[in-house]
């Protein structure tokens, strides 16, 4: 089970003689994954989705709060010790494309982690062999036609699989998939997120599943949490299938808005929000985050920063949260 | 012509001593200054070469003088009508004003100590022509040369850098005590202000006066001053730059030389040079040769048996035609002399030294003389260990390169492992030289005319024989620059302290020692002579003639001497 | 225009600690190196016929003029010299400042180099566009393999084949020395004309080494450019095609700007091969012969020089490209 | 020549080939589509399929070493585009068919500002009043929720997507084309901004009476804005219909499997199936027969060695062996 | 889905597609195939050179630089040597030095490249920092100057010499190729699995910047020959008859060729020797990427 509590991560950007500017990437985000479990946060781009799917996997350092592993806190370890424990949180890159090394073999870029493993576990080299095709076998390709290849020579589904495969060789508890399936083509999506789905449920291990596309976000942990990131702020968080279907803070409904309708299949929902501006990073960071493009903001918007406050279940950071009905609902044919 | 100046009047050659540099000042004492002997710069007297006789001169600014015969006096008399460029004459007060700058410099003649050998005692103005000056104690015969090789410059430019108490300092400073040291530090403390003494314009007593140095090139115009500025033919005189003989070469295909100085020239260059229109090649004596000096600090080669074989087994006929065939002559054996001067000093002596003509058996008895081994047909030292060669030159030099490569070659042929070692230039290779890090190194020799220079050359502070104030001694091998390493005395005979002898001795003296020191030479082979140089020039015909003739006396002397000396005329019809 | 001075603060403070740091490192070497200014000297005068003694003491006087005290010393003298702006003195030429000889021979190396190289720029940015636009056709491919060849081929070979072409066997240029004397120095016709008669050659050295270099990295450089997105938007727009060879030619030449700035920084210490082969008086002439003489401080104050130009030139190419690309420009001010 | 009305398109015959070491492979393999004036087209297909070859071709703008091998383009007011080349060629891009391309992100010069390449715009086309071109744009611009003078006066790096991707429409628009092109215009961008952009692509075609096609591989974004849908799939336009019907009722096996394929927001999760087996890529493309049987759950022996031809019927057009006929279908392998 | 098949040999079959791959890439232009022939001929050369000839080359006292014969292609030189012997036993010294230089450049440059992107942080300053230093030192000037204090003697020395002075623009390079490919998810992943550095580095990263190295390392070769026979040319290197620097040296300036044509021949031959080994390099380095990249080299 895997806690963070409170991060944040600010980044320097690079600058002159005369300072740098910071950009506030993570403004202190708590959330927890059981095991098993899965947690999909969905956001604009740019909200720091992908800062805390680092983070969470161990790629990237953090300015505060804490992550705790197995109750084993980040932050009472020294960095070269948090290997071990960061090493059970895998992380699925988006671009299947450049998370596979071109010169090197699917055998090889698979021998690599799993010759760590036999080294840890004193097996041997059959062991090895034999666990590669295993695991591609499990992440549904033909060892026999994949491992001899390069990626150049394989589909993205393909690839992406195989980065499956690769995470799982150190037999992981936790998935971080960011974007994972943005880059592969339509018809073979669907494939992927089965096959994570599948992992779930087959392997136990957690998804935290980060993603645009709110439909794949239900379809992957439509029985897990939902976190709705804003400017790197969590502004409604709640059971996946709750938060859709009765968002209550003007973010997630402008979100849930802007999702195409398959006219012909679906119609509209009736209450669509949509922002009275784009997202500027340059706004001001006074107030509610969200209060310049909000259609509904008072004046208390703009002075006073909304906590997450929770029902229970269903948590928002909102002054005038209002459940609105927003996304597509079935045509009748 | 292709390339011609073309122009009527200009005189364009080469100034083979020093790099035209426009940033220096128009002062003889700077070692890189504008001034040019023979044109705008000046000497009493110009020295004849003459292969024996260092004492013959054609005049100056001096138009005659008179010595006694043991050379304590000399009287100069200068030119009646000498002026400077700026229409003052010239008068006795510049030269001793010129002598006094030299003391600043330290002048051989004009040694501040007075026990110096050839150092004058004082210097008469007799009259506004006439300058006595006499020698002091220590005598020497090289007195009068270098008295007549004073070059004057005007007083009133140069005046100023001697302060008004400049001969009471002088004289303060021969005698001896803590006020002589003092007045001999404030002399010599004015080195560095006449060095760097920069005048506005060119002054001069020649027949030229400096107009403009560009980088790279110097302009002179006539000096209507001149004396004899009737016998001048040139109107202008261009000097260009010198910084290689391929420069050189381009310039006489392209037929733009009137006359340019000793320039090596390989056979190849030489018939393009020569089908040039007008071209010439006059050829005379250049009282240098080239040898390869032994460290006799190092095994093997401070056995003479050694050094003997070595000389058998080098063709020097060979090397030289490899190296320098067009200006050098191959030696005719060792003795230390040029060929030229060896057969006024040694006569028919010469044939019975050694002649080291290529013998590789008498060599191969040598070398087992010398307890040396044959190991696998390769010749090894007595210890079996291997034996190298190494000869050493500097870089730059390419007919020494050439030269040094012809030899172990012929080295290798007999069983001697060899090989040629470079610097990177001139100054480390002597720096390293004199430091005794080589074994066998490309060293000139036979510095004539003087007989004192030529074998000081040899016997003289690179192989341990050093003059301090008139004292000769003799310190021991690697230490203060001896690196040559010779014993002290050769069959009994001290030959350094012979050679210094040579500075005083009369002419008949002189041969008997000359005989002596190449009898020694010949036999112990401190250093193989290999070839000697001919001084080869050349000259063109489209502008100007009246060239002097091979092996005249002026050929070592600037051209700018030829014109005052009215050999110069300029050629009638274009 | 902000950030420009602001890059250029940074931009100095460092160049001015690397340029103090080629400077120690050179006097540590520089006064390291074997071989004896006064002996050189000495061994000169020999030669030229002067007896032993009259040219040990003739070279007495120089030794005056040798740097004195421990290095630890002279580095300080040094170091205090150069904050005055004072380089020292030449031993070579004595009596004449480092400044002044360095600054009359730089006249002659920034003269060519920079003739030079503006001259193969502009030509082969020129073939370089072309080669890139026709890259598929012979031509194309010719110029490719003539630029890559050219590049290959070192300077001093190129300056070789020059003067062998064009002053031995078909004279009709000199290829010595910087400008005949028969002129007076300045502006007049016959001087100027000169001058360029001299440097000819030497430019067509320096224009022929560097061209395949500008051939091979326009082409690269445009070829980018083709690629990237916005010229083929452009074309779909039914942009005018002169149009479109500006926007090209504009974007593949912003990074040459770059390189060409540094390039020249370097030439000045490249200028040794062609200055040596055309007797050409400028820096790196001036290099070799104060090696030559052991001229300490002259040595030192051209390798600083050169140090200096390099240091010049890298921060020129940074202003440079931060004043012509708007993306350096604007967004640092943003 | 300007037309003040939508013009229609008629693709016939049309084969791309592009040249590669294996030989010249087509990309387009004899597509025949129709744009009725006033409408809006989207085309949907995956990565390969064809659908930027397809846009390029209707301005005759297939890059090297692509070619159009056969087939034509006809463009009311223009003719056959395929035989136009030169100035006229030039001229009719921009003047007659916008085009936003595909990367729209980076489709602006970044070393000069809007504006000025506004201006070389009108200059390529002989406009001379460039005051007026100018006030058309900041029109436009207003019109897509932007301060038209201060994007003139911008650079492009100093604009966002969505930003950059409204001036590329601007581009697409300001020389008063009745047809334009949009390829992927919204791929980059965010669900939020893509759903404004959708909406100005929308209003935008309404407002001038434009013919419009899209091209997405986002059945979404296809299914949002079209009022009729084409399904590429292999260089072959597979299906075509009004958008409602085409998602509705899908013919073609592979917009069947496609739609399918698609994760709701409503309705039962476990619906969604995906599709087996790969999409082709130009080396893999069968030579003959029909290009999607190896994904095809309605196989049958025909589709080995026939290319299915189009079939139009009330207004849906199809391209399949099995559709309206019996079949036994060979159930095809799990992936690869 | 049972596996119970032993595993395919895949090693090694790929390397023999390794190798089948670079023929396809030679095959594709015929210019490389002439680059490669014109490398392999001055490899055959570098090594067997020397042992065509006798040593001691032959001299003939009597046919000093002699024009061009069926005998002397290119004529003789001073001491009547075959210039093309001289050329032929003088590509080892030439080969030896550049190949010295070239894995000094690239093995440093690579290093400290790798080192500073790798790291970042304040290794990566002082590494910069570094790098700029020996950027910002005139290179050619600071040889000559060197060239008075060391002896040259074996091309290795050289190699080192000139490789201590060239690394930076690979450093340079190197660096911000690394700091691309670390964002790269395939290092990030291999991080993320506990992989040690080393694997990292060398199996993960170096690979990738194989070509760009490979590339490098033959413009190395190229530039070191260059600079080591101008300095040569320029005489401030040690003589050594066979040497191509001292060849151009010695026709210059002792042979006059630039003066007359006596001497030509013993100046065209170097020059023509390393005008024909840049020819090669260059049409093989068009190859290079290609042959490293697993993509274009199957194509
Ligand atoms: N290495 C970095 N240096 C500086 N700023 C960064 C860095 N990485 C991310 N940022 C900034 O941090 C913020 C959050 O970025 P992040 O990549 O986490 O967003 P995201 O939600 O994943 O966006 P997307 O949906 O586009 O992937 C952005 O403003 C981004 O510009
Ligand atoms: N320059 C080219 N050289 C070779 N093949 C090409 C080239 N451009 C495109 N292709 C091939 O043509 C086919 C169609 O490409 P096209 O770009 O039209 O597809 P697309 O449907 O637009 O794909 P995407 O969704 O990736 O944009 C693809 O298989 C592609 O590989
Ligand atoms: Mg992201
Ligand atoms: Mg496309």
């Amino acid at each position: 089970m895997i806690t963070a509590s409170g991060i944040t991560k600010t980044y320097k950007q690079r600058g002159n003689m005369l300072g740098a500017r910071a950009v506030p990437a993570l403004r202190g985000v708590d959330f927890t994954i059981e095991k098993g479990g899965a947690v999909t946060f969905i956001g604009e781009s740019g909200c720091g989705k992908t800062t805390l799917g680092r983070i969470v996997a161990g790629l990237e350092t953090y300015d505060s709060g804490d992550i705790v592993i197995d109750g084993t806190p980040m932050s009472s370890l020294k960095p070269r010790h948090r290997q071990p424990f960061f090493r059970r949180i895998q992380l699925i890159h988006q671009d299947p494309y450049s998370a596979l090394n071109p010169t090197r073999t699917i055998h090889q870029t698979l021998a690599a982690p799993l010759a760590l493993r036999a080294k840890q576990t004193g097996r041997g080299k059959a062991w090895m062999e034999e666990r590669a095709r295993e695991l591609l076998a499990l992440v549904g390709i033909d060892p026999g036609y994949v491992l001899p290849r390069y990626p150049h020579q394989l589909s993205g589904g393909m690839r992406q699989r195989v980065v499956i495969a690769r995470a799982l060789t150190v037999d992981p508890e936790v998935l971080v998939a960011d974007e994972s399936v943005s880059m592969i083509d339509v018809s073979l999506r669907l494939g992927v997120l089965a096959l994570l789905k599948d992992l779930r449920e087959r392997l136990d291990v957690s998804v935290l599943f980060i993603t645009h596309d709110i439909a794949t976000a239900r379809y992957i942990g439509g029985d897990g949490e939902l976190y709705v990131i804003y400017r790197g702020q969590v502004v409604e968080s709640g059971p996946t299938e709750r938060v859709i279907s009765g968002p209550v803070h003007p973010y997630t409904q402008s979100l849930l808005s802007a999702i195409p309708v398959l006219h012909g299949v679906e119609r509209p929902g009736p209450e669509r929000v949509v922002p009275t501006e784009a997202l500027n990073e340059a706004h001001s960071d006074t107030g509610c985050l969200f209060a310049r493009r909000c259609p509904f903001r008072t004046d208390r918007c703009e002075a006073e920063l909304p906590a997450l406050v929770s029902d229970g279940e269903q948590a928002h950071a909102c002054l005038h949260p209002q459940r609105r009905n927003v996304i597509p609902v079935e045509a009748v044919a | 012509g292709v390339g011609g100046s073309g122009e009527a009047g200009v005189y364009t050659t080469i100034d083979g001593a020093k790099q035209i540099d426009a940033t220096a000042p128009i002062n003889p004492f700077n070692p890189q200054g504008n001034t040019f002997l023979g044109y705008d710069a000046m000497s009493l007297a110009w020295p004849k070469n003459d292969p024996v006789d260092p004492n013959q001169f054609y005049p100056g600014i001096a138009q005659s003088w008179t010595t006694t015969p043991d050379q304590s006096e000399v009287v100069v008399h200068l030119q009646p009508n000498a002026k400077w460029s700026d229409g003052k004459p010239v008068t006795s007060q510049d030269v001793k004003t010129s002598i006094g700058l030299a003391y600043t410099q330290g002048g051989t003649a004009y040694a501040v100590d007075p026990k110096a050998a050839g150092a004058a005692a004082d210097v008469i103005v007799v009259d506004p022509h006439t300058v006595k000056v006499t020698q002091g104690a220590n005598k020497s015969n090289t007195f009068l040369r270098n008295v007549l090789s004073t070059v004057v410059v005007p007083a009133h430019v140069f005046g100023s850098l001697l302060p008004a108490d400049f001969w009471t300092q002088l004289k303060l400073a021969r005698g001896s005590g803590p006020a002589a040291e003092k007045a001999k530090a404030s002399i010599t403390g004015l080195a560095q202000k006449v060095i760097t003494f920069a005048p506005a314009k060119d002054v001069s007593a020649g027949p030229f006066v400096l107009e403009r140095v560009n980088p790279g090139e110097a302009l002179l115009v006539k000096n209507k001053h001149f004396w004899a500025s009737d016998k001048i033919a040139p109107n202008r005189v261009k000097v260009l730059n010198y910084t290689g003989n391929q420069q050189i070469w381009n310039y006489l295909i392209a037929g733009r030389l009137d006359s340019a100085p000793f320039t090596a020239v390989p056979s190849g260059v030489l018939n393009r040079i020569r089908q040039t229109d007008g071209n010439e090649v006059v050829k005379g004596f250049s009282p240098v040769a080239v040898s390869m000096a032994f460290n006799q600090t190092k095994a093997p080669y401070d056995n003479v048996h050694v050094r003997k074989a070595l000389a058998y087994l080098i063709d020097r006929s060979q090397v030289t035609k490899v190296a320098s065939p067009e200006g050098g002559t191959p030696s005719q054996t060792t003795t230390g002399i040029h060929a030229e001067s060896a057969k006024s000093w040694l006569g028919d002596s010469i044939n019975g030294l050694d002649q080291y003509k290529l013998d590789p058996a008498k060599a191969a008895q040598e070398l087992k003389a010398a307890g040396m081994k044959q190991v696998n047909g390769k010749w090894a030292m007595p210890d079996g260990s291997p034996w190298v060669v190494e000869l050493h030159v500097p870089a730059s030099f390419s007919d020494w390169v050439a030269a040094a490569k012809a030899i172990t070659s012929q080295l290798t042929d007999h069983g001697i492992q060899a090989s040629v070692l470079t610097s990177a230039d001139y100054t480390l290779y002597l720096d390293e030289l004199a430091a005794g890090k080589y074994d066998i190194g490309l060293w000139l020799m036979a510095l004539g005319p003087a007989p004192y220079n030529i074998y000081q050359r040899i016997y003289g502070s690179a192989n341990g024989w050093q003059l301090l104030a008139g004292n000769l001694t003799h310190v021991p091998p690697g230490k203060e620059g001896n690196w040559m390493g010779g014993p002290e005395t050769l069959d009994g005979v001290n030959p350094g302290a012979l050679t210094n002898q040579l500075n005083a001795a009369d002419p008949a003296r002189q041969k008997q020692i000359v005989g002596t020191l190449a009898r020694l030479t010949n036999q112990n082979l401190p250093m193989i002579q290999l070839y000697d140089y001919v001084n080869t020039q050349f000259v063109n015909d489209s502008r100007f003639t009246g060239w002097p003739p091979n092996d005249s006396d002026v050929l070592r002397l600037p051209a700018g001497v030829w014109m005052q000396l009215g050999l110069i005329k300029e050629q009638g019809t274009r | 225009m902000k950030t420009v001075v602001r890059r250029l603060s940074g931009h100095l403070a460092r160049g001015l600690a690397m340029i103090w740091v080629v400077t120690t490192l050179s006097f540590v070497i520089i006064r390291n190196i074997p071989g004896d200014p006064v002996r050189g000297q000495y061994e000169k005068l020999i030669e030229q016929g002067m007896s032993p003694d009259a040219a040990e003491r003739a070279t007495a006087a120089l030794y005056g003029f040798l740097p004195k005290g421990s290095l630890w010393s002279q580095y300080v003298d040094y170091l205090n010299g150069l904050l005055h702006g004072n380089l020292g003195q030449s031993l070579s030429t004595p009596g004449t400042g480092v400044a002044t000889i360095i600054g009359s021979a730089a006249k002659w190396t920034i003269l060519p180099v920079l003739g030079g190289t503006l001259l193969s720029f502009l030509l082969g940015v020129t073939l370089g566009v072309y080669a890139a636009i026709k890259r598929s056709g012979k031509l194309g491919d010719a110029l490719a393999i003539s630029g890559s060849l050219l590049h290959g081929i070192p300077q001093y070979v190129i300056g070789l084949l020059v003067v062998a072409v064009f002053s031995t066997l078909w004279p009709i240029l000199p290829a010595g020395g910087p400008v005949d004397i028969d002129f007076a120095p300045g502006f007049n016709g016959p001087y100027i004309a000169s001058l360029i008669q001299h440097a000819t050659l030497p430019v067509l050295t320096y224009a022929l080494a560097s061209y395949g270099g500008w051939i091979l990295a326009m082409k690269s450089s445009v070829a980018t450019v083709l690629g990237d997105d916005f010229i083929m938007a452009a074309e779909l727009r039914g942009m005018s095609r002169g149009i479109l060879f500006r926007y090209i030619a504009r974007n593949a030449i912003l990074p040459l700007f770059t390189i060409l700035a540094l390039s020249l920084g370097l030439l000045f210490g490249g200028a040794i091969f062609i200055e040596s082969i055309f007797n050409y008086p400028g820096l790196g002439l001036l290099l070799v012969n104060s090696i030559g003489a052991r001229d300490y401080a002259l040595m030192g104050g051209t390798f600083l020089v050169l140090t200096v130009a390099i240091v010049v030139a890298n921060i020129a190419a940074d202003l440079l490209y931060a004043v012509i690309d708007p993306r350096v420009r604007k967004g640092a001010e943003a | 020549m300007t037309r003040t009305s939508a013009p229609g398109v008629r693709v016939k015959d049309l084969t791309v080939v592009y040249k590669t070491p294996a030989g010249e492979l087509p990309a387009l393999g004899g597509v025949s589509l129709s744009l009725a004036p006033g409408t809006i087209t989207g085309i949907v297909g995956e990565s390969g399929s064809g659908k930027s070859t397809l846009a390029l071709s209707l301005l005759n703008a297939v890059q090297p070493p692509g070619r159009i091998k056969e087939g034509s383009v006809e463009i009311d007011g223009l003719g056959n585009v395929v035989e136009l080349t030169g100035e006229e060629l030039r001229r009719a891009r921009g003047r007659q068919v916008g085009y936003v391309f595909q990367a729209a992100q980076n489709s602006l010069n970044p070393l000069k500002t809007v504006g000025k390449q506004l201006l070389d715009l009108g200059r390529s086309h002989d406009f001379d009043d460039l005051p007026a071109l100018l006030k058309d744009a900041r029109a436009l611009l207003g019109r897509m929720g932007l301060d038209g003078g201060r994007v003139l006066d911008s650079y492009q790096h100093e604009l966002s997507g969505g930003m950059r991707q409204r001036v590329g429409i601007m581009f697409a628009l300001v020389l008063n084309a009745h047809l334009v092109v949009l390829d992927e215009p919204t791929t980059a961008l965010d669900m939020i901004t893509q759903a404004a952009i959708l909406k100005i692509v929308r209003d935008v075609h309404h407002e001038r009476g434009l013919t419009t096609l899209i091209i997405t591989h986002d059945m979404g974004v296809a299914a949002e804005v079209t009022d009729s849908l084409a399904v590429m799939y292999g260089g072959r336009v597979v299906e075509h219909g009004p958008t409602t019907e085409v998602l509705g009722s899908p013919r073609h096996p592979y917009t069947k499997g496609l739609i399918r394929a698609i994760p709701r927001l409503s309705g039962d999760i476990d619906e969604a199936r995906a599709l087996p087996g790969r999409p082709p890529t130009l080396g893999t493309i069968p030579k003959q027969g029909c290009v999607f049987r190896e994904r095809c759950p309605m196989r049958i022996a025909v589709c080995d060695t026939v290319d299915p031809e189009p079939v139009t019927r009330d207004a849906r057009t199809v391209a399949c062996h099995a559709v309206g006929r019996p079949a036994t279908p060979i159930v095809p392998k799990e992936y690869v | 889905m049972t596996v119970t098949s032993p595993v395919a040999p895949a090693p090694i079959s790929l390397r023999r597609n390794f190798w089948r791959g670079v023929g396809r890439v030679l095959r594709r232009k015929p210019s490389r195939m002439v680059g490669v022939a014109i490398v392999v001929l001055f490899v055959f050369m570098g090594i067997f050179g020397p042992l065509l000839y006798p040593n001691p080359l032959p001299r003939d006292d009597n046919a000093l630089y002699a024009s061009p014969s069926w005998a002397h292609p290119f004529g003789t030189d001073f001491e009547g040597t075959d210039v093309l012997a001289l050329v032929v036993t003088g590509t080892r010294y030439v080969l030896l030095a550049g190949l010295a230089t070239a894995v000094i450049t690239v093995a440093l440059g690579t290093l400290i490249g790798l080192l500073a992107g790798f790291h970042r942080g304040r290794w990566d300053t002082v590494l910069m920092r570094l790098t700029d230093l020996q950027l910002t030192i005139p290179g050619l000037p600071l040889l000559l100057v060197l060239s008075t204090v060391w002896k040259f003697t074996s091309p290795i020395e050289m190699g080192v010499v000139l490789g201590l002075l060239g690394w930076g623009g690979i450093a340079r390079a190197v660096r911000s190729q690394s700091l691309s490919l670390r964002e790269r998810g395939f290092i990030e992943a291999a991080k993320g699995l506990g992989l040690p550095t080393r694997h990292i580095v060398v199996r993960e990263l170096l690979p990738s910047m194989a070509p760009y190295i490979a590339m490098n390392m033959l413009i190395a070769v190229t530039g070191a020959i260059y600079a080591q026979v101008g300095l040569f040319f320029l005489g401030v290197l040690p003589f050594d008859a066979n040497n191509w620097g001292v060849m151009l040296n010695l026709s210059v300036f002792g042979g006059g060729a630039l003066s007359s044509t006596a001497a030509l021949p013993y100046l065209l031959a170097p020059l023509l020797a390393i005008l024909l080994l840049t020819l090669g390099i260059v049409l093989v380095v068009d190859a290079m990427d290609e042959i490293f990249n697993p993509r274009l080299r199957e194509e």
